[in-house]
């Protein structure tokens, strides 16, 4: 069935070479230059971190080892793999390297797998194409992989498709895929940054676990450094195309070469950074109009002892779930269950929780985008839930959302200067000249130019789409913003900035913030305050300092053992055999369902743990 | 995959352009530039609309005169295409006919388009009871063949050309409403319809200033492909019964005549089927380039 | 992969055209026209319908087969025939051995009787009208019928050919089938019903009994075939014997390029008439109907239509029919057609409003007729309807000028009662078909049906055409005939002139030879 | 499932009811009548007077209206206006030849069309593009009526393959296959230019998805690919297509029945609507809007056959 010429005798010989060798790579598609000559190596054994940005080539690189760019690309240079020049072979001969030589996992393990198979017949599949097996054969091969990337219940698991598994098993059965053939080189593409953070820690133990057994060759692309600190060997930082730095973890971390690495070392907030301060603090990145403050504390202090900017007082969303003939109800999606908490004018609370947690669903019913079954939601004395027409439309105006895809949330077809506007002259506060000048003078105030209002969203970069996203939302001159995810999806070094930026609004305008985040290291630089959400409710509340210096809650401490901090010196990820797995539960509850009363008692002043 | 790939591009339309006209020359600047197949479109496109313009000046012949001595005549120096039944001359009936075909097509398309998109903008956004009912009223249009449904309201209303422009526009309803409510039920959930909520945006501004440039694409191009359908529609309308009065010269009607005696003088079916052809031909190349365009997937990007 | 794809395909297409193998004696005829109507013989009007209905039933007397004239009648169910000197009584004698088919028994004096009241009655009869001067009908003996007028009728025995109410049916097969008569006709001519399919055709086969011999054909395959081209492919790939054809000169020359075709145009002649409505403004005025009448260039439509299909008309009636006469016509004159325009008042000419329907042969002789009466500045203005619209649209008129061919029962008087005495003008109850509200020939129409005298009658006829044509209630254009075409296997007896039933005259003599 | 199905048919229940009420008022809105049409042109007014008070059409409409329900829900759905023949036994005796010609049609018209949509995709803008493309248009554009008499000409007179006639008395297997090839072919014509186009541009998008180049670094060659990673997930919207189109194509096949001399629905209800035959259009108007949300079903249900992520609700 297959003849691959890549005989496994050549490989021995080449057993002292490295396992991938690039050598002045280059790739064009058009005019534009994505990779502009670069050349580094990975050893068997080894596991290799390919840093950078958006746009810096990483990916492109990735994808270019196993010729898997669309045809519009033009490559150049030298790619080697177990000593088979990739660049000379004909299209038969790739697909015995592809999967044979080298494994890949890919970002999102939402759409990587085909979702009209099963997830048996595409683990299996690698071996169809890979040696003499026949189909039972193959499909025995996958299901003992499925125990080696510890998917528990494998063999019931094995015929179902992939829409019925989490993001973490997804990324598993990706792994499975990639290892299948016992390849030489696993490339692993940004494979943790959708998941969760506790789940990104499984899935980086099941990948070091299975490189130490099979000595396999890993090239790990990503832009985290946490997770760079915890499992590479070697870092390549990669920026515009060129690699700018190629050393040990150690050392890079130690004493970083270049520039570029040492602002992007110091771009990433490291969770324990802000032990013992209490407000939050500015990164200090270089932005035009931040300079004049420099680095330091955000001096703004909050002020709990006024009256509340917002109270939220059990708030209750349920989403039905309807079946049977009538598409009754037959129960409830109880994404936000009873949560309370208060907002002090000029002050941050940080909601954080994984994915699913109902924190999103929280911010959303506050502004009742989506309609709360039951709560009061306090506003400059009103219950916004309880307000309609006019009045609602008044208090939407001074309470603003920024969203996580600083794409998605601005209409494609609009220009900025338009989408600024828009909301200016929609509320009818200004002439068409005097919303021009607002335009300009909030372009101007969240860092870009006046001159790009006639530009459209696409036009500018993740970071630029989110400033005007940010000046949408202050056109207002609203005293309270929801901030969802608001710098999740952006590059570490241009979240800096914009949170930089954020906390300069703050102190400027008195904003308050209510800020939903996944990420336990930002939430430690932005919060006075910080929740933390589980199956739509709030577990654990109280000071920033309180809560992540002092956890009382076990899920609180799991969310923070599991973030990865950057530094290779404090390296937790160890061979921990068959760790226990577990997913978290759904929070659909059947019809008539009540929940549990929560009680909370409070460790500290102010911090409130429930109890179990 | 980080949208941060793709290539910024460079070029800034003036700001007094509104989105939507803005949008459509884009997109028809990216068709040409991007897809050599919509420029052949767009310029046989042109050339049929130039020469329906130009009608009464280039046509030989005046297109309703009768000729008893040379009917039903092959191509000849004297008439190039040929006469028909009543001894007119073909060519210039082709002429003539583009104006009418083309009114038709575009009319009714039009008509269809503005209907059906409002329709299914309607019901995709507000989604629930209310999409139920709208859609379930479409099906009930769907229910009837086009065929019938046109035969019906055209015997109904008499044959003139705007109850045959309306005919074809009320049978396309249906399936514009089901191209707009697609999208839309997807774009509803995006982010920028949720920013537009927050701001405190009406559902009409939302719906039409936000929504409606989103979903045109997509819409421009079915609409593209549904003139083609149009003016075969009109074509098979007057073979079962009802098309527009003569004498007036439509490219349908004159498939339908040169059907009529295609045993006798082939080339009456002929020339006018290749009229509709070419015309549909133009509109489909020029359709798909501007999906292609629009569609940033399709895009060359790294 | 062992058979080569070639050969595959040739073993798949000879089991395919291996597969059909049709009974020689069948006779297989294609109409235009998508489906039967009714094939109740006194409910048939439509051509199709009593296409069929010509070769299953007799009538007490018949006109020569292959003859149309109302003068060339000779017995058929009746062996004889006797008049009263007031011609107001008529006794029948039947001819013995005729049964009815399908097992209904022989044929008597009482189905003849239960017949013709049928007929008369309005509720089962779309004829009953023409019956209307019947006053008994009875039977004094298995073998003789007697009939009574109220008053002598112009062709009393041309009520009784076998032409809409004069089919004579069989009592008890319409007693036992009840309304799927209409479906599963019975009667006692030359072949009888077996199997109808719907939008496919009918099929009939030789009734063995027939009274005259049982026919040589064995099997008529009636096929309805909408599609014009599809007919005349079918009739040129031999897949058809008989086919009737399109109203069109084109048609006929191609058809006769087959090689063993006969084409003939078979009457009775219909006359197509452009009628105007004297009682709306512009058409009131006689000049103008004067002045349409010479725009109108008759020569050139039947060159138009085709001088093998076609001939000027030459009155308002149809030629050939008992009572006709040419009369003189206004000649086409464009000038003179201005003249009278500017005289009336309209020297920039007028604009008249008619409803057209969208049945091709008829819309492309009116597009001829719009261009020639544009020539002298009338403007003919149609708005398009479907054919049934037209029909109703007309009746309650709505039209300035009505364009309708006909052929009636080939008498003068049917036609000049139905088109332009004033009891038919349209609007009133008893209207029939006087869409120009002609009522100036009255009296000559009234006074021939009781002249008693042929010759008186006929005189009066004429007088009734020339005052028609005089005041211009209808400008005849021309007179076609139905065109048929044949393959030369099909051999009759006898010359084959027409049929009132609109289809060739297939009897027992009809041949289909090999 | 069996939920689903049933509450699809309770809806179907409405749009019948709906879809009844519309036709009953707009064909007796339409000018024409079927008295007329029964009597002939040589009746007079007064007899097509009786005859509508015969037919009941005298009565004021919403009584004729009361009454056509009343019999709707019993099952009664009269007797043809204008032949006297029971409308459902005339709908059921024509039904099985358009439902045959249909689904030949669409099977040709898939088989054609998913493969030359395929084709044109993986050679996206290159010669098999624009060729499918072109030939896909020709399909489009010709009216079927045009089409037909093409085929007829070349396969029944040049060639002698095929009859002119494709309703032959002849029941065999071989028989049934050659008077439907033609027909099929004509009307598949069109089926297979609206597949070829939405499997080029699912085609399209799906070969951009992540699961594919996942398909490809497993070294999964390129036709595997195509046909079993690709092909399933192009299915929905080339289902949807065909659903929306099958409409269309049982709309186009009156053109097709009458140039094959075919018996078929589409003929019988424009035969009704030229006569003016309010109960058989009713009945037929039934007929069509069953088969509707028939398709509609079958499509809702075949997208689950094809995509997992599909829940019955």
């Amino acid at each position: 069935m297959m003849a691959s010429p890549v005989k496994v005798s050549q490989m021995a010989d080449v057993a002292s070479a490295p396992v991938l060798s690039i050598k002045d790579l280059t790739v064009r598609f058009g005019q534009y230059e994505a990779v502009k000559g670069i050349s580094f190596n990975v050893a068997q054994g080894e596991t290799v971190a390919l840093v950078g940005e958006s746009g810096s080539g990483k990916s492109v690189t990735a994808l270019s080892i196993m010729r898997l760019l669309p045809e519009s690309a033009f490559l150049g240079g030298e790619i080697h793999l177990s000593g088979q020049d990739m660049m000379s072979l004909r299209e038969a001969d790739l697909r015995a390297m592809r999967g044979g030589q080298a494994g890949m996992i890919f970002q999102e393990p939402m759409t990587s797998l085909n979702p009209v198979l099963t997830v048996g017949f595409q683990v299996s599949e690698a071996f169809r194409y890979h040696g003499d097996y026949s189909q039972s054969e193959a499909d025995a091969e996958a299901l003992r992989l499925f125990e080696r990337v510890r998917i528990p219940d494998g063999k019931k698991r094995f015929g179902q498709y992939p829409h019925t598994f989490s993001g973490g098993m997804r990324q598993r059965i990706m792994i499975a895929m990639a290892l299948a053939c016992r390849p030489r080189l696993l490339i692993a593409d940004e494979p943790t940054t959708a998941l969760d953070v506790t789940v990104q820690a499984e899935i980086l133990n099941l990948l070091a676990d299975l490189q130490r057994e099979t000595n396999t060759a890993v090239l790990f692309i990503t832009h985290d450094m946490g997770v760079v600190a915890e499992v590479a060997d070697r870092v390549v930082v990669m920026r515009y195309g060129k690699v700018v730095e190629d050393r040990t973890v150690e050392d890079l971390f130690a004493e970083p070469g270049h520039d570029y690495t040492r602002q992007l070392l110091s771009a990433v907030p490291r969770l324990g950074d802000m032990r013992g301060e209490n407000a939050p603090r500015r990164f200090g990145s270089p932005t035009p109009h931040t300079e004049r403050l420099g680095p330091g504390n955000n001096s703004g202090g909050t002020s709990r002892s006024k009256p509340a900017a917002l109270s939220v007082e059990r708030l209750t969303t349920r989403f039905p779930v309807r079946g049977g003939i009538l598409g009754r109800v037959n129960g409830y999606v109880h994404a936000v269950e009873n949560v309370s908490f208060t907002v002090a004018p000029n002050e941050t609370l940080s909601l954080v929780g994984e994915s699913g947690c109902g924190k999103s669903t929280t911010g959303r019913s506050i502004l009742r985008l989506v309609e709360p079954t039951a709560g009061a939601v306090r506003f400059d004395g009103q219950d916004l839930l309880s307000t309609s027409g006019a009045a609602l439309q008044e208090a939407r105006r001074r309470i603003q959302m920024i969203f996580q895809d600083p794409f998605g949330s601005l209409d494609p077809r609009q220009t900025v200067g338009s989408a600024i506007a828009e909301p200016i002259l929609v509320h009818g506060h200004r002439t068409g000249a005097e919303a021009r000048d607002r335009v300009a003078h909030l372009m101007e105030r969240v860092g870009l130019s006046a001159g790009h209002a006639s530009r459209f969203p696409h036009e500018f970069s993740g970071g630029q789409r989110q400033r005007i996203c940010i000046a949408r939302a202050l056109a207002l001159e609203p005293s309270f913003i929801i901030a969802d995810e608001a710098v999740s999806a952006l590059d570490v070094s241009i979240k800096a900035q914009v949170i930089d930026l954020l906390l300069d609004l703050q102190e400027e305008f008195g904003l308050s913030y209510l800020f939903i985040s996944h990420d336990m290291a930002i939430v430690e630089r932005v919060s006075h305050r910080v929740a933390v959400m589980l199956l739509g409710r709030i577990v654990e509340i109280g000071p920033r300092s309180a809560v992540i210096e002092n956890p009382q809650h076990p899920y609180t401490r799991k969310l923070l053992a599991a973030v990865p901090i950057p530094d290779p010196s404090l390296r937790r990820i160890k061979s921990t055999g068959a760790r226990q797995v577990d997913e978290l539960k759904s929070p659909i509850r059947p019809l008539g369902y009540t929940p549990t009363p929560q009680r909370f008692h409070e460790v500290t002043p102010g911090h409130f743990v429930e109890e179990i | 995959m980080k949208s941060d790939l793709s290539i910024p591009t460079k070029a800034s339309p003036p700001s007094e352009l509104r989105a939507v006209s803005s949008l459509a020359w884009r997109a028809f600047v990216q068709a040409f530039r991007t897809n050599a197949t919509a420029a052949v479109g767009a310029v046989l496109f042109m050339i049929i609309v130039v020469l329906a313009v130009a009608a009464p000046w280039i046509a030989p012949y005046d297109p309703i005169s009768q000729d008893m001595i040379v009917r039903m005549e092959g191509p000849s120096m004297a008439h190039w295409l040929g006469t028909d039944y009543f001894g007119r001359d073909t060519l210039s009936r082709l002429l003539y006919g583009a104006r009418y075909s083309l009114v038709i097509g575009l009319l009714s398309i039009v008509i269809a388009v503005a209907v059906g998109t409002v329709i299914g903008l309607t019901a995709g956004y507000f989604g629930g009871r209310l999409d139920i009912v709208i859609m379930q009223v479409m099906d009930v249009v769907l229910a009837f063949p086009a065929l019938i449904l046109g035969l019906i309201l055209v015997a109904m209303l008499g044959p003139t050309m705007m109850n045959i422009v309306f005919a074809i526009a009320f049978t396309a309803i249906p399936p514009f409403a089901r191209i707009a409510r697609a999208p839309v039920i997807a774009l509803r959930e995006r982010e920028f319809v949720q920013a537009g909520k927050a701001l405190g945006f009406s559902n009409l501004r939302i719906m039409f200033r936000h929504l409606l440039p989103n979903i045109l694409p997509d819409i421009l191009v079915m609409a593209s492909l549904w003139m083609a359908t149009a003016v075969r529609t009109e074509a098979s309308l007057a073979f079962i019964g009802l098309g527009i009065a003569p004498p007036t010269p439509t490219w349908g009607g004159m498939v339908r005549e040169g059907f009529e005696n295609i045993l006798d003088n082939p080339s009456l079916a002929i020339f006018p089927s290749l009229a509709v052809l070419i015309l549909v031909l133009a509109l489909n190349l020029l359709g798909d380039g501007l999906r292609d365009a629009i569609d940033p997937k399709l895009r060359t990007e790294p | 992969m062992t058979l080569k794809p070639a050969i595959l395909s040739s073993l798949v297409l000879g089991t395919l055209l291996s597969a059909t193998a049709l009974n020689a004696q069948t006779l297989r005829v294609a109409v235009p026209g998508s489906d039967m109507g009714t094939l109740d013989p006194y409910r048939a009007s439509a051509t199709l319908d009593i296409n069929v209905v010509n070769w299953l039933f007799n009538g007490l007397v018949r006109i020569k087969p292959g003859q149309i004239s109302p003068e060339m009648i000779e017995p058929d169910l009746a062996e004889s025939w006797t008049t009263s000197s007031d011609g107001k009584t008529w006794t029948f004698k039947l001819r013995d051995g005729v049964q009815c088919q399908g097992g209904y028994g022989a044929l008597t004096a009482d189905d003849v009787v239960y017949s013709l009241k049928r007929a008369a009655n309005k509720d089962t009869s779309s004829f009953y009208a023409e019956y209307a001067a019947f006053d008994t009908i009875t039977a004094s003996d298995p073998k003789t019928v007697t009939i009574t007028l109220k008053e002598t009728v112009p062709s009393m025995l041309g009520l009784l050919v076998p032409y809409h109410g004069g089919n004579i049916v069989c009592q008890k097969a319409v007693e036992a089938l009840g309304a799927e008569f209409a479906r599963k006709p019975i009667g006692t001519g030359p072949f009888e019903f077996v199997e109808y399919r719907p939008q496919q055709y009918v099929k009939l086969k030789a009734n063995e009994a027939y009274f005259r011999g049982a026919p040589k054909i064995k099997e008529i395959l009636f096929r309805y075939i909408q599609s014009d081209s599809s007919r005349d492919l079918a009739f040129q790939s031999g897949e058809i014997d008989l086919i009737n054809g399109r109203f069109e000169d084109s048609w006929v020359k191609r058809m006769a390029q087959i090689p063993n075709t006969k084409v003939d145009i078979l009457g009775p002649l219909e006359i197509h008439n452009i009628h105007l409505n004297m009682t709306q403004k512009p058409l009131d005025d006689l000049r103008v109907r004067q002045a349409i009448a010479h725009a109108i260039d008759r020569d050139a439509i039947v060159k138009f239509r085709g001088t093998s299909i076609s001939k000027a008309a030459e009155s308002v009636i149809p030629g050939g029919y008992l009572g006709f006469a040419p009369i003189p016509l206004l000649k086409y004159d464009p000038a003179a057609a201005k003249k009278l325009l500017a005289e009336a008042g309209y020297p920039n000419g007028i604009t008249i409003k008619s409803i057209q329907t969208t049945l091709p042969a008829m819309l492309t002789t009116m597009q001829v007729v719009q261009s020639q009466l544009r020539a002298v500045g009338v403007n003919l203005e149609f708005t398009l309807v479907d054919h049934p619209t037209f029909h109703s649209q007309i009746r309650q008129d709505l039209s300035q000028l009505v364009y309708y061919g006909a052929a009636r029962f080939p008498v003068a008087d049917t036609f000049l009662t139905q088109f332009f005495d004033s009891t038919s003008i349209v609007g009133k109850p008893s209207a029939v078909t006087n869409f120009s509200h002609c009522d100036v020939a009255d009296d000559e129409i009234k006074s021939a049906r009781t002249a008693g005298d042929i010759e008186k009658q006929k005189a009066l006829w004429v007088d009734a055409q020339k005052k028609i044509a005089d005041k211009v209630c209808a400008i005849p254009l021309y007179e076609m005939g139905q065109p048929w075409a044949w393959t030369q296997k099909l051999v009759f007896d006898y010359p084959v002139k027409g049929s009132l039933n609109l289809s060739p005259p297939i009897d027992e003599t009809t041949q289909l030879r090999n | 499932m069996t939920a689903f199905i049933i509450k699809r048919l309770g809806f179907a229940v409405v749009t019948l009811f709906a879809v009844l009420s519309l036709v009953f008022f707009i064909v007796r809105i339409l000018p024409g009548d079927p008295a007329m049409v029964i009597l002939g042109d040589q009746a007079s007014a007064a007899s097509i007077a009786a005859l509508r008070q015969k037919l009941g059409l005298d009565q004021p409409l919403l009584v004729q209206y009361l009454n056509f329900l009343v019999g709707a829900i019993r099952g009664d759905w009269g007797v043809s206006m204008v032949s006297g023949r029971p409308v459902i036994g005339e709908v059921l005796s024509v039904l099985p030849s358009t439902i045959e010609l249909t689904l030949v049609s669409l099977f040709l018209g898939v088989i054609l069309g998913v493969p030359a949509g395929v084709w044109a995709a993986v050679n996206r803008n290159r010669i098999p593009d624009v060729v499918t493309r072109i030939v896909s248009l020709l399909g489009l554009s010709a009216p079927a009526f045009v089409s037909g008499i093409v085929l007829l000409l070349i396969f029944a007179i040049a060639l002698q393959w095929f009859p002119v006639i494709s309703s032959g008395q002849d029941t065999s297997f071989s028989g049934r296959l050659r008077d439907l090839a033609l027909p099929a072919v004509n009307l598949a014509l069109i089926m297979a230019a609206y597949v070829t186009r939405v499997t080029r541009s699912a085609m399209l998008e799906v070969l951009g998805q992540d699961y594919v180049r996942t398909a490809r670094a497993k070294g999964v060659p390129a036709g595997v690919v195509i046909w079993r990673h690709a092909m399933r997930n192009c299915l929905i919207p080339v289902i949807t297509v065909i659903g929306l189109y099958l409409g269309i194509l049982i709309g186009n096949s009156v053109l097709t029945e009458i140039v094959f001399n075919r018996p078929g629905l589409g003929k019988l209800i424009v035969g009704a609507l030229t006569q003016r035959d309010y109960t058989m259009l009713q009945g037929m108007i039934v007929i069509y809007t069953l088969i509707v949300v028939l398709v509609n079903l079958i499509t809702d249900l075949a997208y689950g056959l094809v995509d997992p992520r599909v829940q019955y609700r």
